[in-house]
């Protein structure tokens, strides 16, 4: 078993139009902007992408939107310092925006990967973004019916990966990258540096190998941090 | 109506917010003043940190030239980990908030009203582009849920409300609300205003505000 | 009806289980005549198991006077971790099952329907004290769960049957039924019997099971 | 802050009659025997145990079991070689069994600990563990409506914990304990060693501090392994 890629050019080569997409990241932590790159290069449109944010400026996320490729936006935060790319879009009708709180992103998220039918969050009771759900009260507490989120593929970045797929991240660019891993028929991991199997301490693994099927380093291994980008 | 009194600094408000977290709490500080609070606590007290994006035991931010770009906070910003924390996943992460386990969560407002609803991700104008983060999530995510703002709008306008006409963040969830004019709290019987600025009646207070406010029994 | 044929052993049913679980899947195989298969993968095929107890990349039983008591199966017998194993809580594990993202399942039972109920929990004899562990959750707990079992109880009655008289473990959950007489594919379209036991005929196994069984096209 | 507590003596003497109380372990990994024996001594009574088995023999649950201290027991696999404890209090009558499947159980835990009203799970669709329970169909698939279990108390066992609360555990003894912390008003860990703040990774503690309230200390500390009992 060796799950090994040698590029990001070949890990993200089979991306077809029309992809869902779970991009890791918050703020600039965890964002596998190289992959994002690379899906840049490959040309695959008519994305739908689940992300916390939107990206900023030109980079990342900023990028894809920038271009034209995604037509739907699954997140918390677009609106940012400088997501010009976003905010032209959107306010254009080109891009359609789904706007989940935070907390609701991540255990949707969850749910998809753990098998959840569906669960009852007190978040968002009440508000504009939870209009027209289901909603219940248990034991006192008011509740939304809300769904799992899946996607066909997840682009995250960690630290350490091995051939087998295990990963550890680093500080907190660890983020979403662990659940969006469990919840995408097909988890593409950028790493630091690989490592051999063997090396990771199996108490320490965050993200067990089974959740992930390609994994590609990135820039030179450092000892004592991340790549920069 | 006089206006003939000293509105507390932003400093101070945080100062008496930091006063009512006790020693060995929990605590989530929103972005923006609510992060001066970690500024303002008592010497020898420990209050643990979180921050919703993936850190419990956050510490302040690094000397010049240390940041390190995978370790942030929930406003981007550089910030470093006291010994004795951990890092941990979104969904983890906000679980921990929702399950009640922090004691404290402290937030900014466009309104809140005499209810405990909270005001705070949209200002309700159209063609606004809409952006939530973890706003509703802090909102329903800890045992005390405060608010710091200021009482009034730039405009005059009074931000403690009978009803909240901006979007909600949640429903019946604010305890207490620290302002540069007094601190009140939301309580079943109504809304009870103390510590008022230096020179403040009741009174004015209750005019400015709009509102029947209880006093401290 | 001759009987005149040749049961396969546990051993040889395991040997065609292990065949089928290709090289690179992960797989959980259940406490009893499941744990076999793993004795009989084919040389140089990798095949990663996890145990719902918390562990992936489970390995062989230790060498007499290296158990660990922190280290164990399932059925609670020691094991050992393989290099490239993690370790994680019960919450995790279950999701992991859950989430379906294990290859495969290999399952007792005591009785499987032709629609693919499985009932492997619970005997349904009054008085017996019920216990169910994670039963329930493996029969959901893989892209393909297959059942190994013989054919017949001891007392000579057919375990695969229209329609499960004990209580059901879950519903058309099982894909694949391997016994000592032949393997069966339970479809939509009704149960194909192929891999028959050498010298039992099509046609003696229908009789066997009192089914009607289609042959593999 | 400082969770250290001297004695297991002192760390379960606020137990009250009628109390729930969640105990880790599967098997004999990760159960802490040590702290049960402290609560048989303490005599607290009419206690819901919440837990995955029942104990064997006359060890941790069946101690408490055989001593008529439990009324209730909500557990997967009570049954076992030697549970003849549980066994004679079941059929008397004297004791409630609910019986929950060990993945729902883990879940229904982790609700409680992550603030979930309840959730939608396949689990034991369709079967008696599932009569009476609200059902749905979700995209084809069918599920349980679950709700949360909480508790009094959780009884855990891990590897090293510090001051604050940080643990980390010790291979399949790890099984309950993380999601235990998170469910209950007041988490007792015992654990093998206690280090110095600071001393654990933050990459690696598998319980944040936030979700115990009181660390003790059981047997001498090993560096290659748990305490036996």
């Amino acid at each position: 078993m060796n799950k090994i890629c040698p590029s990001l050019e070949e890990a993200v080569s089979d991306v077809p139009d029309g992809a869902s997409i779970m991009i890791g990241g918050f703020g600039d932590a965890g964002v596998p902007f190289e992959m994002i790159d690379a899906l840049v290069a490959q040309g695959a449109k008519e994305l739908t992408i689940i992300s916390n944010n939107a990206g900023t400026a030109q980079e990342g996320i900023a990028k894809l939107i920038h271009l034209g490729r995604v037509r739907k936006i699954v997140c918390s935060f677009p609106r940012q310092a400088d997501s010009k790319a976003f905010d032209e879009r959107y306010l254009s009708g080109e891009l359609t925006l789904d706007l989940v709180p935070q907390g609701n992103l991540a255990e949707r998220i969850r749910a998809a990967g753990a098998g959840i039918g569906a669960f009852f969050t007190p978040t968002a009771y009440g508000t504009l973004l939870a209009e027209g759900k289901e909603t219940r009260e248990i034991n006192g507490r008011h509740y939304v019916l809300e769904y799992p989120i899946s996607a066909d593929y997840a682009f995250i970045k960690a630290f350490k990966g091995d051939a087998l797929g295990n990963l550890v991240y680093r500080k907190t660019a660890r983020n979403f990258g662990p659940v969006m891993a469990t919840a995408a028929k097909c988890t593409i991991a950028q790493v630091t540096e690989v490592v051999e199997v063997g090396a990771l301490d199996p108490e320490t693994v965050v993200t067990p190998g089974i959740f992930v099927k390609r994994v590609v380093q990135v820039g030179p291994a450092h000892a004592d941090g991340p790549a920069q980008h | 109506m006089s206006q003939d009194f000293q509105r507390l600094s932003r400093r101070e408000i945080a100062i008496r917010v930091a006063a009512d977290i006790p020693d060995g709490s929990y605590a989530n500080l929103g972005i923006g003043a609510p992060t001066e609070v970690a500024d303002c606590l008592p010497e020898g007290v420990t209050i643990i940190l979180h921050t919703e994006n993936g850190l419990l035991g956050m510490g302040p931010k690094p000397p010049p030239g240390e940041e390190d770009v995978d370790l942030m906070n929930a406003g981007k910003q550089y910030v470093t980990a006291l010994p004795g924390a951990s890092y941990f996943h979104h969904a983890d992460s906000f679980a921990m908030m929702r399950g009640g386990h922090l004691d404290y969560c402290v937030l900014g407002a466009y309104q809140v009203s005499v209810k405990g609803d909270l005001a705070n991700w949209h200002t309700g104008a159209k063609d606004a582009i809409p952006a939530v983060g973890g706003a509703m999530d802090l909102a329903i995510g800890a045992k005390s849920v405060f608010v710091m703002m200021d009482l009034l709008t730039k405009k005059g306008v009074c931000k403690l409300v009978e009803r909240c006409t901006s979007p909600l963040t949640g429903v019946a969830c604010v305890r207490r609300v620290y302002t540069d004019h007094a601190t009140f709290d939301i309580t079943p019987a109504g809304v009870v205003a103390h510590d008022l600025a230096p020179g403040l009646t009741h009174e004015a207070l209750e005019t400015l505000c709009g509102l029947k406010l209880l006093r401290k029994s």
